[in-house]
């Protein structure tokens, strides 16, 4: 009998602290299964978050470094300039990335640092208890927008691909979303895209992950993900919001 | 034959590859905690599993192995 | 009366920190001197829950109970790491359809509440921790029933008043087991 | 809350309702445990007395929108812990070079780095030595109990505004998460003194105010900087505070702020049981740093011992307030680790034991 | 014989510490203009940056608050939350917003921060002695570019106003030029349109001055001035990115 | 630079060319004034030895990209002046909890605040007590010649890698700013020791390396830090730096550091001229703090003057190096005021009457 | 009559004014330095000045009065 | 040799930093120890530039020359702030085409050479700087000629050793004036 199914080697056999439902193990796995398809996880060097995925570094097993709360873009950019050969990649939540993170983002997006972000959007703080996060859609009810996120004092949810997308030091900006087989499915081609930017030395790749956040929504795990469906993708576009490939250049981009 | 095996120990029983799965093989324990006190989830029909792998793909946990 | 320090533990979602609140509420009512202290961070999202709550006639110095007067379980690996911290004398309650084990020790007293399935019995689901609380109350006496059910009434939201009478039930049902 | 009430409060909850009531009207914060509850409250209830509750992108974004309510001359206040405090430095220095008042909590936990989110006291030489570069000095304020969390919220606000400084509350997880009964709530809501410097337009009713910390000539900021530590050196005769628990005949005076201060008072009550004359020093606020108690106790005491949930870092102050007359001992747990009366008492023992 | 043109009252009487022919004065005297114009002069509370215009606060005649590096837009949102009636503007370089600042820029905006921003950008760090900025164009020679930039390594120009634009907060966002008299006068009308912004509640505002800093450039100021029209202008677009007015709801933008 | 020269050159740059000789391929920078032509030299020379000069966009990204390549296992660096230190605590608290070593150099200017641009060392006590939150140290080098510049920086590299924690230049705008002749350059570049606990990539070959300073159980994290004092008592025993210039039959002591030192160091030899028995302890260190050298002049000295461009920051610890045995005076100036040889001379004279 | 105006002591010699001039009115002293080391500008053709304030608008330090 | 404390101020871009590095190279080039500080930051924009200058047989402790025994100048506002602070016996070099008062001070050697005027007319413009230190050099005989020519040589960037003629044509038509 062939195993069509298992656990990736780039995993670490250690179990996450993650809550039932999380969307979080499906990402990992989702980059750990393309460390394995590309061979990489011997030379990869990965950056935890400050977030829910703080302890990434011990699922992943290449090689992991911890990073303060929004900097991982710039720890990640250490390490590439120090050692170009790496296969460099963060691992990053909405608060972490969109809002203290923001500069260290938008500049190594600028910057084109040949790296990869993979940008977990679940539209709140998971790891802090449920806070308001810069991609909380109006309306929602968090810890700190408890009478439902209101834009004119709380201002708007940031769309991060299409905000980067206007950087020229973008290569790959990537929308997708874990709710189903088949976006789960997609979510790993876009995983393989931006590691493959980064093998070619094109740039600054990220994939953005719309994610869900049972707990802190306060619905079941599967909920949620209709949750996710009806409320977030309709703000959140899925799509490649660019894509400076040689092949991407043929084809038309949304 | 397509065997679909969960570990229990992983398992958190989210219920999102009962969800995902198009043939109802899964469901959750009905009476039963694992040690980190969450009803794993069990091959309730194995005979009915293709092998399609959906319910690993959805696994946040990877806790499911799929093997034809 | 004798300071009472109480550790509260089990898995979260299972209503431990409510407990706590509960038992501090009651001392509140009583006049006496009272802590409450939960563990805290994501060490609470699926992994374990526990309180501590102190009630004493001074001020309380350490709201950490390490050595409780009283502890009450609701999971295996609670009862695992916190039933040899039980100062002798002290008193243990266990949730025993959640817990399998006995405890030993000889210098405690241990109560054994099958109160996860008695609250399924007896369609209070989700007031295990209750029926615990009120089996503490039957063992120690360390409030009226008066000042429990004001404490219950204190401890829920104001719009779930109508949650009252069946945790006042749950008390008394975990009293008389 | 129009009356003063007996409730059950968290810490963080409390230091929160505290802050409404002594008029602070502008929170800027962003998430971080173990204050989440603090934020969370002011979210809940800034809005219900027309106050702004505003979560801002980073810590660095929050103390700066501090600085510039604080500028425009309303009470405000941020609230972090140990690793957005660290964010917060530059802000605060600017805040000290700009003679601007503010309330800065910060509710300590583990470190250094990420560290954990237990409750450490770790921050102490941060809060009291360097809470931001060049010369300068804050308020701090060493609650040990949910009621002083209340109490000293006004007090902060009071000194920051009275000598234009920031102020901070020096807290840990410990006090920030239990709930303790508090009487809060029943005063009237001050009105704060006029703050004629405040830059909130001039409406061509007198020159423009300046609210700034750049002074090109260096004799200039060097004015400015002495005339300041003259404002400390005042700030430091008048304002210490310090409970002094059982101390007055005390051979081993236990030293200790905070969530400690608890745990070595039941140890020297403990001590005293078993006939130890121990007693008790307590920083309310760690600076200015209460000197003259220590000095007073030392004429006594055969020896001092700081207990603290740190490495030692009040050590030198104890001795520095003793001149170094008496032997200052430490004990301490880090990392998170709360210390237990038990291992308090058997510091206590120990030195006494020693004393003998 | 009337004056038809004279220092306007929202300016006071200190002569600036600018270098000869520096753009940063012309600006100043722009928005003072406004500032009397629309009489705000007596509500305005305006922010200096950190970098040349470090001492603004002793040029325009309101009240003023020097701000940390790359804060100004956190600050001017505590002034604003503080006393929603005053009309709060920042002043601020392209060191001080576009890299430091990046994420209070980004939020201010986002949040549809009902303040006006003035964006200097001269495509180099002034006050510090001519470092390279996130405007510094492609292969410009800075102290820290001296081999002209590298966007292989040092990355790409950031373009502000396009970047803003994406944001759902940013109410008023236009790029003007201050190198000649026709640009200079346009130059003034959007610094009105940003107060009126504000004035009308809009929301966030942001008007890009394209500028020039012969000293650390290496021209004379007027070649500067040319040296901005030639290299800045086609980099840096000029025109309206976005207006949210009920008037230019019907008009086309760019 | 092949073999040593006697050239002129500023102190920002001797040390950026320092640095590289020590093998430094990695300097992550962000402008201010006084150390822009550390940064400025370096982008021009790193790329002729194959190394990475990279501006980034804040001193808190600076300070993160040197952390995340020191986690790669290279010599990286960073310099700033006083605010972008502050900006830079949280990532020097995480280097610590993480143990990384690195080098960060503070060209200091005057405070608080954006404050001034001139000399100053009034961000003695955040380098020496509280450079980020928590329990932790970092090595502090003050230099106080363009020769020390560069001499200190390869010993800073050396001990930051032997201890593995960040290493700290506490210079200022005078160094920084100065031209001296220096001898420099003519060794080979030193292969540093190899780091088996970097984050570089596994090859297969190995477990994963995990970089972190997240300890979430309480006991653990206490461990590391009580683990990690005992490499810093180790430090105290063993490396601190001190220069004695006249103090073996000294009456009384000058200490300064840094570019005061050498202001301190004209007006004791003029005292000595002028027949007062002064004498200079110059610490080289400051943390470690070279206590022992204050021990032995304590028992010759009668009285100590601390000399700084701050408002007395190592005073403390002078007191406690000699344990409060006998006064420590102090003279200073702040703001980027540089004090005069005459001005030191002046309070040695003073003294000197005092004590006679 | 059309009238322009330099505060001498404001002006830095920058040029521009005279740049934008489209008369040439004005031009910079050959031979004098102000106060601040800088050559001011001087108003050389008195007469053919219109008052159309171009030099004043692209004036950076506000030196110039213009009156009609 | 005794200690030289030189001070040289003008206007920012009249090479008073170049000075000041010339004459510091002049003493590296003796194997005297030397020190050269400039001012710095924004004030050097626009406004005025200074810089301290010391030559030595010892280490020099303070590079800061607060008390000159050489002072240079090269505007009013510089001369104003300085004329002053010359050392007792010291020596004031003055370029008199750009300052227009004379000091009072009898206790110090004036010397007051129109530089800039000079430097036009002998087709050396912006070489008024170098007029001065010829002066300076004709005054003190801190240098040799040799030296000083090699301090030139190395004060001015390999790529335009050309101009060292110009400047020892300066440096003599100082010395003569
Ligand atoms: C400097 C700093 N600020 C704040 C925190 C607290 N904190 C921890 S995780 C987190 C937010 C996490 O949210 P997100 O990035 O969206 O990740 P998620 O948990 O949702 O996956 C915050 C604010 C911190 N550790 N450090
Ligand atoms: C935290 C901090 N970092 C750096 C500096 C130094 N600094 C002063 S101005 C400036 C840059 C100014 O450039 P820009 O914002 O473009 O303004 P410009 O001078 O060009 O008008 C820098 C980096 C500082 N004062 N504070
Ligand atoms: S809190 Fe939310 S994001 Fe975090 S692990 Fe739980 S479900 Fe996932
Ligand atoms: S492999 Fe497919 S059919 Fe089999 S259990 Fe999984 S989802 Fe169901
Ligand atoms: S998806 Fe995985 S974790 Fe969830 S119930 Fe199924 S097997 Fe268990
Ligand atoms: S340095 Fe440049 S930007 Fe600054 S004042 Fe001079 S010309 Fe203007
Ligand atoms: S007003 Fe017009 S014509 Fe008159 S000087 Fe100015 S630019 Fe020339
Ligand atoms: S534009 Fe103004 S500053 Fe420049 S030369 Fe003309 S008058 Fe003088
Ligand atoms: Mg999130
Ligand atoms: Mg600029």
């Amino acid at each position: 009998m062939a195993v069509v199914f298992e656990k990736p080697h780039a995993l670490t056999d250690a179990p996450t602290h993650y809550c039932p439902g999380c969307t979080h193990g499906i990402i990992h796995r989702l980059i750990a299964e393309c460390l394995d398809e590309l061979g990489l996880e011997g030379s990869a060097v990965g950056v935890a978050p400050v977030g829910c995925a703080v302890m990434a570094y011990n699922y992943f097993s290449c090689d992991m470094i911890q990073s303060p709360h929004g900097r991982a873009p710039a720890i990640a950019t250490g390490v590439k300039r120090a050692l170009p050969s790496a296969a460099v990649f963060t691992y990053q939540g909405d608060g972490d990335l969109a809002a203290i993170g923001t500069a260290e983002t938008v500049h190594a997006a600028a910057r084109g640092e040949n790296i990869c972000v993979f940008f977990v959007n679940n539209a709140i703080y998971g790891m802090t208890g449920g806070q308001m996060a810069p991609t909380t859609l109006p309306g929602q009810v968090t810890q700190t927008s408890p009478y439902g996120r209101d834009v004119k004092t709380a201002g708007y949810p940031i769309r991060v691909c299409e905000l980067l997308s206007t950087l020229d030091g973008t290569a790959f900006a990537q929308r997708v979303a874990v709710d189903c087989v088949r976006n789960v499915l997609a979510a790993k081609k876009a995983v393989k895209k931006a590691f493959q930017t980064q093998l070619d030395g094109r740039g600054f790749s990220i994939v953005e992950f719309i994610s869900s956040c049972p707990t802190n929504w306060g619905f079941t795990p599967s909920e949620a993900l209709v949750w996710l469906r009806e409320h977030m993708l309709p703000y959140y576009p899925l799509g490649v919001y660019k894509d400076t490939s040689a092949q991407a250049q043929g084809e038309a981009q949304p | 034959m397509p065997k679909v095996t969960i570990n229990e120990n992983l398992c958190k029983g989210c219920g999102l590859c009962a969800e995902a799965c198009p043939r109802g093989v899964l469901a959750l324990a009905a009476d039963e905690l694992n040690a980190k006190g969450y009803p794993p989830m069990k091959v309730s029909n194995p005979g009915d599993c293709t092998a399609c792998r959906s319910c690993a793909i959805m696994c946040p946990d990877c806790a499911i192995t799929v093997e034809r | 009366m004798k300071d009472l320090n109480v550790l509260l533990a089990g898995f979260g979602g299972q209503g431990i920190l409510f407990m706590g609140k509960l038992i501090a509420y009651a001392g509140l009512i009583d006049g006496r001197e009272v802590s409450w202290l939960p563990s805290y961070g994501p060490e609470m999202r699926g992994g374990t829950a526990n309180c501590s709550v102190c009630l004493s006639d001074e001020p309380v110095c350490s709201p950490l109970v390490t050595e409780p007067d009283i502890l009450i379980v609701m999971n295996q690996p609670s009862f695992d790491r916190f039933i040899g911290s039980v100062a002798p004398g002290g008193i243990a309650i266990i949730d025993s359809s959640l817990v399998g084990g006995k405890t030993a020790r000889e210098d405690i007293s241990s109560f054994y509440v099958p109160a996860t399935a008695l609250a399924g019995e007896k369609g209070l689901q989700g007031l295990a921790n209750i029926i615990l609380v009120g089996k503490m109350l039957a063992e120690t006496r360390f409030c009226s029933l008066d000042t429990m059910r004001a404490a219950i009434e204190k401890a829920v939201p104001p719009r779930k008043q109508n949650l009252v009478a069946g945790n006042m039930r749950a008390v008394e049902l975990g009293m008389d087991s | 809350m129009n009356m003063a009430q007996r409730v059950l409060m968290k810490g963080n909850e409390a230091l929160a309702q505290a802050a409404i009531d002594a008029g602070c009207r502008c929170f800027f914060g962003y998430p971080i445990t173990p204050q989440t509850e603090l934020a969370a409250y002011m979210a809940k209830q800034m809005p219900k007395v027309g106050g702004v509750y505003l979560q801002a992108e980073s810590e660095i974004a929050a103390i700066n929108m501090v600085q510039g309510a604080a500028a425009a001359g309303v009470r405000a206040m941020t609230s972090s812990s140990s690793p957005g405090i660290s964010l917060k430095t530059e802000g605060i220095s600017y805040m000290c070079g700009s003679d601007l008042p503010a309330l800065i909590v910060n509710v300590q936990r583990g470190g250094p780095g990420l560290g954990g989110i237990q409750p450490s006291q770790a921050d102490y030489w941060q809060a009291t030595k360097a809470p931001g570069h060049g010369d300068l000095h804050i308020l701090v304020f060493t609650p040990s109990s949910v009621q002083e969390m209340v109490d000293l919220v006004g007090k902060a606000f009071d000194l920051a505004d009275k000598y234009r400084m920031p102020a901070m509350i020096l807290a840990d997880g410990l006090l920030g998460q239990m709930m303790e009964p508090v009487e809060i709530g029943g005063k009237e809501v001050p009105v704060p003194a006029a703050k004629p410097w405040a830059a909130c337009g001039h409406r061509n009713q007198r020159e423009h105010n300046i609210v700034n910390s750049l002074y090109l000539t260096a004799s200039e900021l060097e004015d400015l900087v002495k005339k300041r530590f003259e404002r400390y050196r005042e700030i430091e005769a008048k304002e210490p505070l310090c409970e002094a628990y059982l101390v007055d005949d005390a051979d081993i005076v236990v030293a200790a702020y905070g969530a400690a201060a608890r745990i070595a008072k039941a140890a020297v009550r403990t001590a005293r049981e078993r006939g130890i004359r121990a007693g008790l020093l307590r920083p309310v606020t760690v600076w200015p740093f209460p000197k003259k108690d220590f000095q007073a106790a030392a004429r006594h005491a055969s020896r001092f011992l700081c207990v603290e949930m740190n490495m030692g870092q009040m050590v030198d102050d104890v001795r520095l307030a003793v001149e170094c007359s008496k032997p200052v001992g430490f004990f301490g747990t880090t990392g998170g680790v709360i210390p237990t009366p038990a291992q308090v008492l058997e510091q206590i023992e120990n030195l006494s034991g020693g004393a003998r």
